[in-house]
C-alpha cells in the first residue's frame, strides 16, 4: 500500500516533538476525522531553523508530517511558501488517492505555523492572505 | 521478520491442514462435474453430499435445507433480496440492526431504493440489539427480520433466541448472519426459530470464497443466481467442489473441538484483556464484557489512531485489524463503534485482535508487550495525548 | 477399470498441476485477508491484481475492467439483472437467443417476471443466430443484447464482431457469455466492441467456483452482490484468493499455447468426426461444419438414447456428455438441439465428445472403436432401429 | 444414481429380443419423450413360457423392460397383471424419482402384450378392462 519512502518516515519519523517557545505553532486536523497535526517552527532571520511536529493520525498522516518538516528546515519562510502538498507526496514516492488528504494537512500545518509566526511579529507573509487554518481538508 | 503473529481470524483464518488435504483430489483427480452422470461425476456429487450432511449436522438442519454459495456476502445478499423479491405481496418492511455487516447494510439500502422500507434498530453500549425497540418496529407490513448472531468487530453475541421466538410468533422470517459465530457458538436452527441462516468457510478454518445458506424447508425465496439445475435448482453454477468439501471439513473439525477450542480462545482473550488493562492507561474495551466471541479482543487506545496502530503491529510481525476510517478510505470510523456511542476520536484508536485455534499465551504475552511500547510511542506523538498530560 | 477417458471437458476441466502449484500457498501460508493492510493483507491483495492483469491481457481489457466472481452463472446473472436494473429507466428490452446456457435464459425468464421484455432470437440449422432478426428486434426500449460467444452444447462460434457493431450503432449495451471461448478462441473486447463478458475458471484448466465479468469502463451496472468494497466496491466478499490466483494462472497458459493447443483439438476432433461417420450409419453432426470449437464433436446417433449411451460409455471408462432429457429429469431434450430443428426423437440420441488438452489420437481411436459396438449393442436392442431395418 | 441391480439389469439386460410369432406384443412410450419399450410374449395355457423386450430409452428403462420380462416368466396372466411399477422398481433395489416412470412403462408394456394377446384369442383379461396402452405416462 505505501511506498518504502513511507513507510521508512513512518518507521523512523523525523523530528517528533516539541519546540520550547516556538517562534510558531500550527495545528489543523480534527480529532473526528482521525488526524491532527501539530507544527512547532524555529526561525531566525526569515530562516526556519528547527521544526518539529506531533501528529496524532495513520501511516501517511505521520509521514506526511515527518517529510514536510525535513523539506522546510533550513528554507526560507518564502521557500517553505512553496513546499505544496504534492511536493510532499511526492517527496513520499506518492501517497494511494485516498491518503492525499495527508500533505494536504502537512502542507496547511506549515501554514498555519507560518501564520502564527506572523501574527505574533505582526508580519505579512506573501500567500497566507484568505489562508484559513481551520478550513477542513476531507470531504464528508 | 523473525516471526508472524496472526491475531485476525475474524478476517479470515488459515485453511486447517486436515481441510486441504480433503480438498486436493477434488482439484486435478476427482475433478469430474458434480452434474455428470459418469462415475467421475458421482464421486463429486457423493462429496458435496456428504459436505451437505456435514454443515446440516453442525447446525441441527436437515441436509435439504443447505444451500452452498460463494461465501457469507453472498448468503446474505440472496437472503435479503431472496425473501424480499418473493414476498412482496405480504409486504415491504424489513428489521435490521445498526451494527450488521455491509453485506446486510448495503443490501438493505439498495432494496430501499427498490421501494422497500428497513428498519435499523439500535443497539446498546455493549452492541445488543434492543428488543422491545424490535417488537415496537414490527407492523403487518414486515416480512424479515435479519439481525447477525455476533458482531464481527466487538465480538457480542445477540439475543438470538429471543428474536427467533418474536419472529416466530408473529410469522416472520428470521435470518441470521451467522459467518462470525458459527465454529464458535452452538446453533440449533430449530430450538432457536431461525429461517435462514449465512455462513462462511474462511472464517472457520475452511476456505475462502465458499459458504452457505440455511433456507428452512418452506420458506418462500427467490434465486440470487439462476441458471443450472445445482443446489435443487436454487443456486445455479457448477459447483466449487474441493471448496464445498473443504467446507465440510472444517466445520466437522470445528464443532468436534468447540468446548476445548472455545475455552482455550477465552482463557487467551481474557488474559489479553486483563494484560492490557493492567499495563496501558485510556484504553477501553469495546462489545460485551462476557457475552462476546471467545476470541474477540476489541479495545480503544485513546489519542491514537488506528492505521499507525496496525502498521506498528506489522512491523513487528503482528496482524491485527481496526475499526478505523484510515483504512477504508472513508474518513467515519467504523459504523458499529459509532453504533455503540464511542466519540469519533475514540473510535480512531480502536484495535480488534481476534484469537484463533493456532495463538498461544505466549503470543498473548508477545503482542501486549509490543502494544505497551507502541501505544507509548504513537501517544509521544500524538499532540491529543499532550494536552491529556497538561491537564493532569 | 484401468484406464479413464475423459472427453467432457466442456462440463469442466481438470486444475491442470501449473495452476495448483500457484494456487496452494494461498490456503494455509499467505492466507491473508486481501482487505488487511499487513503484510498478509498485501501479499494476496498483490496476488489477486496479478491475476487480474492475466485476465484483462487474455481479452485486451484493462485490469480496472475485470470482477472476479465465483463463476460462469454468477457472472450472467450480474450482467443481464446488473444491467437492466441500473438502466431502467432507459428502457426495459433485452435480446438474446434461444441457445443460450440455462444461467441467461432463467435470468430472461426472471426478468420478465419483474417486468422486463426479452426477445429471443432463433439459431439456424447450424445454430448461428439470425443476424436480420436481431436488427429487427431492436426498438427503442433496447438496453441489453446477450449473444453467448460459442454454445456449450454444439460448440457453435457466433458472429460476434457483427453483433458487437450492430450494438455499438445502436448504442446498446452488448454482453456475451464467453464461458466456453475463453482460452479457445481469441478474444478482444475493443476490437469486437464487447461491454460484458462472463467467463468461469474451471472450462479452462482453473478452479470451480471462480470467474469474472469484464464490464467496460463507463457501463452502468448495479450491483449483484453488495456489502464490503472488494472489486471496488462491486462485487463483495472475501476473495477467493486460490481461487482467482488460479484463473489467473490458467488463463494466461491457456492463452500462451492457444495455436498450439488449437491445432491439436482440431485435428483430433475433425478425426474423431470422420471416424465416427466412416463406421457408424444413421449419425448426424450438429453445430457449425466449420465455425466451431476446436474441442466440440457433437453428434446424434439416432434410434437410440443419451443416457445409456453416456452409461454404456462409463462402463468402458469414458466420460461425455449428452443433450438428451433423461439426465435432468425433465424429459424435454436439450432446448439447443431442438432449436437447430432437430426432431425430439432424434435431439434424445444426441453425444457430446468435448475434447481437452490431455487427450491423445490413440483415446479417440479407442472411443470410436467403443462408440461402435455400443451404438450397434443399442441399436439392436432398439424398437426403432428395427422398423428402419424393416424398411430397408 | 442406479442401483447395483440396474446397473447388472442395464449391463446384461436379460431377455432382448423378439419372438417370433409372438402371442401377444405391446408397445408403449414415445420416442419423442425418448423412451419406447415394446414387449412380446409367448403364452402357453394361461402361463407366459417366454418374455422378451426391445426397449428405446434410458438406462432405467432398459433395466426395467429387463427385470419386467424376467418377473413374469413362468407366471399366469393372473400373477402378471399383479405386476406394477413399484414391485419392477423394488425388484431393481429403487430407481431415483425422475425415473419412476420408466417402471410405469414396463407395466403398461407387459399389460400391452396381454391385451395384444386376449384381443388376438378373444379373451377377457381382468384388469385391462380400461387399459390403455397409448396413454402417457409422461407429465409434460
Ligand atoms: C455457456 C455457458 N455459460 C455459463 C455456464 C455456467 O458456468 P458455471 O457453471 O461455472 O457457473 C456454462 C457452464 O456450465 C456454460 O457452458
Ligand atoms: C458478520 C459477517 N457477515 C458477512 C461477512 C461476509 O463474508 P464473506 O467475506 O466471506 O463474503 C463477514 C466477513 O467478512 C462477516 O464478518
Amino acid at each position: 500500500m505505501y511506498s518504502e519512502k513511507v513507510m521508512d518516515h513512518f518507521r523512523n519519523p523525523r523530528n517528533v516533538g516539541e519546540i520550547e517557545n516556538a517562534d510558531g505553532i500550527g495545528e489543523v486536523g480534527n480529532p473526528r476525522c482521525g488526524d491532527i497535526m501539530k507544527m512547532y517552527l524555529k526561525i531566525e532571520n526569515g530562516v526556519i531553523v528547527d521544526a518539529k511536529f506531533k501528529t496524532f493520525g495513520c501511516g501517511s498522516a505521520i509521514a506526511s508530517s515527518s517529510m514536510a518538516t525535513e523539506m522546510i528546515k533550513g528554507k526560507t519562510i518564502e521557500e517553505a511558501m512553496q513546499v505544496t502538498n504534492k511536493a510532499v507526496a511526492e517527496a513520499l514516492d506518492g501517497l494511494p488517492p485516498i491518503k492525499m488528504h495527508c500533505s494536504v494537512l502537512a502542507e496547511q500545518a506549515i501554514k498555519a505555523a507560518l501564520l502564527d509566526y506572523s501574527k505574533k511579529n505582526n508580519i505579512q507573509i506573501k500567500g497566507l492572505e484568505n489562508f484559513n487554518p481551520d478550513e477542513d481538508v476531507h470531504e464528508h | 521478520m523473525n516471526r508472524y503473529i496472526y491475531m485476525d481470524n475474524s478476517a479470515t483464518t488459515q485453511v486447517k491442514q486436515e481441510v486441504l488435504d480433503e480438498m486436493l483430489p477434488y482439484f486435478n483427480i476427482n475433478y469430474g462435474n458434480p452434474s455428470s452422470i459418469y462415475t467421475l461425476g458421482s464421486k463429486s456429487k457423493n462429496a458435496i453430499e456428504i459436505a451437505r450432511e456435514r454443515v446440516a449436522k453442525a447446525i441441527g438442519a436437515n441436509t435439504n435445507e443447505i444451500f452452498f454459495t460463494a461465501g457469507g456476502s453472498e448468503s446474505d445478499n440472496w437472503a435479503l433480496k431472496g425473501i424480499a423479491y418473493a414476498n412482496r405481496k405480504k409486504g415491504n418492511h424489513i428489521i435490521t440492526s445498526k451494527i450488521e455487516h455491509h453485506a446486510i447494510l448495503h443490501t438493505c439500502q439498495y432494496l430501499e431504493k427498490e421501494g422497500f422500507k428497513v428498519t435499523y434498530l439500535d443497539v446498546d453500549k455493549y452492541g445488543t440489539v434492543d428488543l422491545e425497540q424490535l417488537k415496537n418496529s414490527i407492523t403487518d407490513d414486515t416480512i424479515l427480520i435479519s439481525i447477525m448472531f455476533a458482531n464481527n468487530e466487538i465480538g457480542t453475541i445477540q439475543p438470538i433466541k429471543e428474536i427467533g421466538r418474536i419472529a416466530k410468533e408473529k410469522g416472520i422470517y428470521f435470518h441470521t448472519d451467522a459467518v462470525q459465530a458459527i465454529g464458535h457458538v452452538k446453533i440449533d436452527v430449530d430450538d432457536l426459530n431461525i429461517d435462514l441462516l449465512s455462513m462462511s468457510a474462511h472464517k472457520f478454518y475452511g476456505p475462502k470464497g465458499v459458504g452457505a445458506l440455511y433456507i428452512r424447508k418452506g420458506v418462500k425465496i427467490d434465486s440470487l443466481i439462476a441458471g443450472g439445475a445445482q443446489e435443487r435448482n436454487r443456486r445455479a453454477g457448477t459447483e466449487n467442489v474441493p471448496g464445498i468439501v473443504g467446507m465440510g471439513k472444517a466445520i466437522e473439525l470445528a464443532y468436534e473441538n468447540l468446548e476445548e477450542s472455545n475455552a482455550k480462545l477465552i482463557k487467551l482473550r481474557d488474559r489479553m484483556i486483563s494484560k492490557i488493562f493492567d499495563r496501558i492507561d485510556y484504553v477501553r474495551l469495546n462489545g460485551h464484557p462476557t457475552n462476546r466471541l471467545p476470541g474477540n479482543v476489541n479495545v480503544c487506545f485513546e489519542f491514537i489512531e488506528g492505521e499507525s496502530l496496525l502498521l506498528s503491529l506489522d512491523m513487528e510481525g503482528i496482524a491485527a485489524s481496526s475499526g478505523s476510517a484510515c483504512t477504508s478510505g472513508s474518513l467515519e470510523p467504523s459504523h458499529v463503534l459509532l453504533a455503540i456511542g464511542l466519540p469519533h476520536e475514540i473510535a480512531h484508536g480502536s484495535l480488534r485482535l481476534s484469537l484463533g485455534d493456532f495463538n498461544t499465551e505466549e503470543e498473548v504475552d508477545y503482542v501486549v508487550d509490543k502494544l505497551v511500547e507502541i501505544v507509548s510511542r504513537l501517544r509521544a506523538m500524538s499532540p491529543l495525548y499532550e494536552k491529556i498530560k497538561e491537564v493532569k
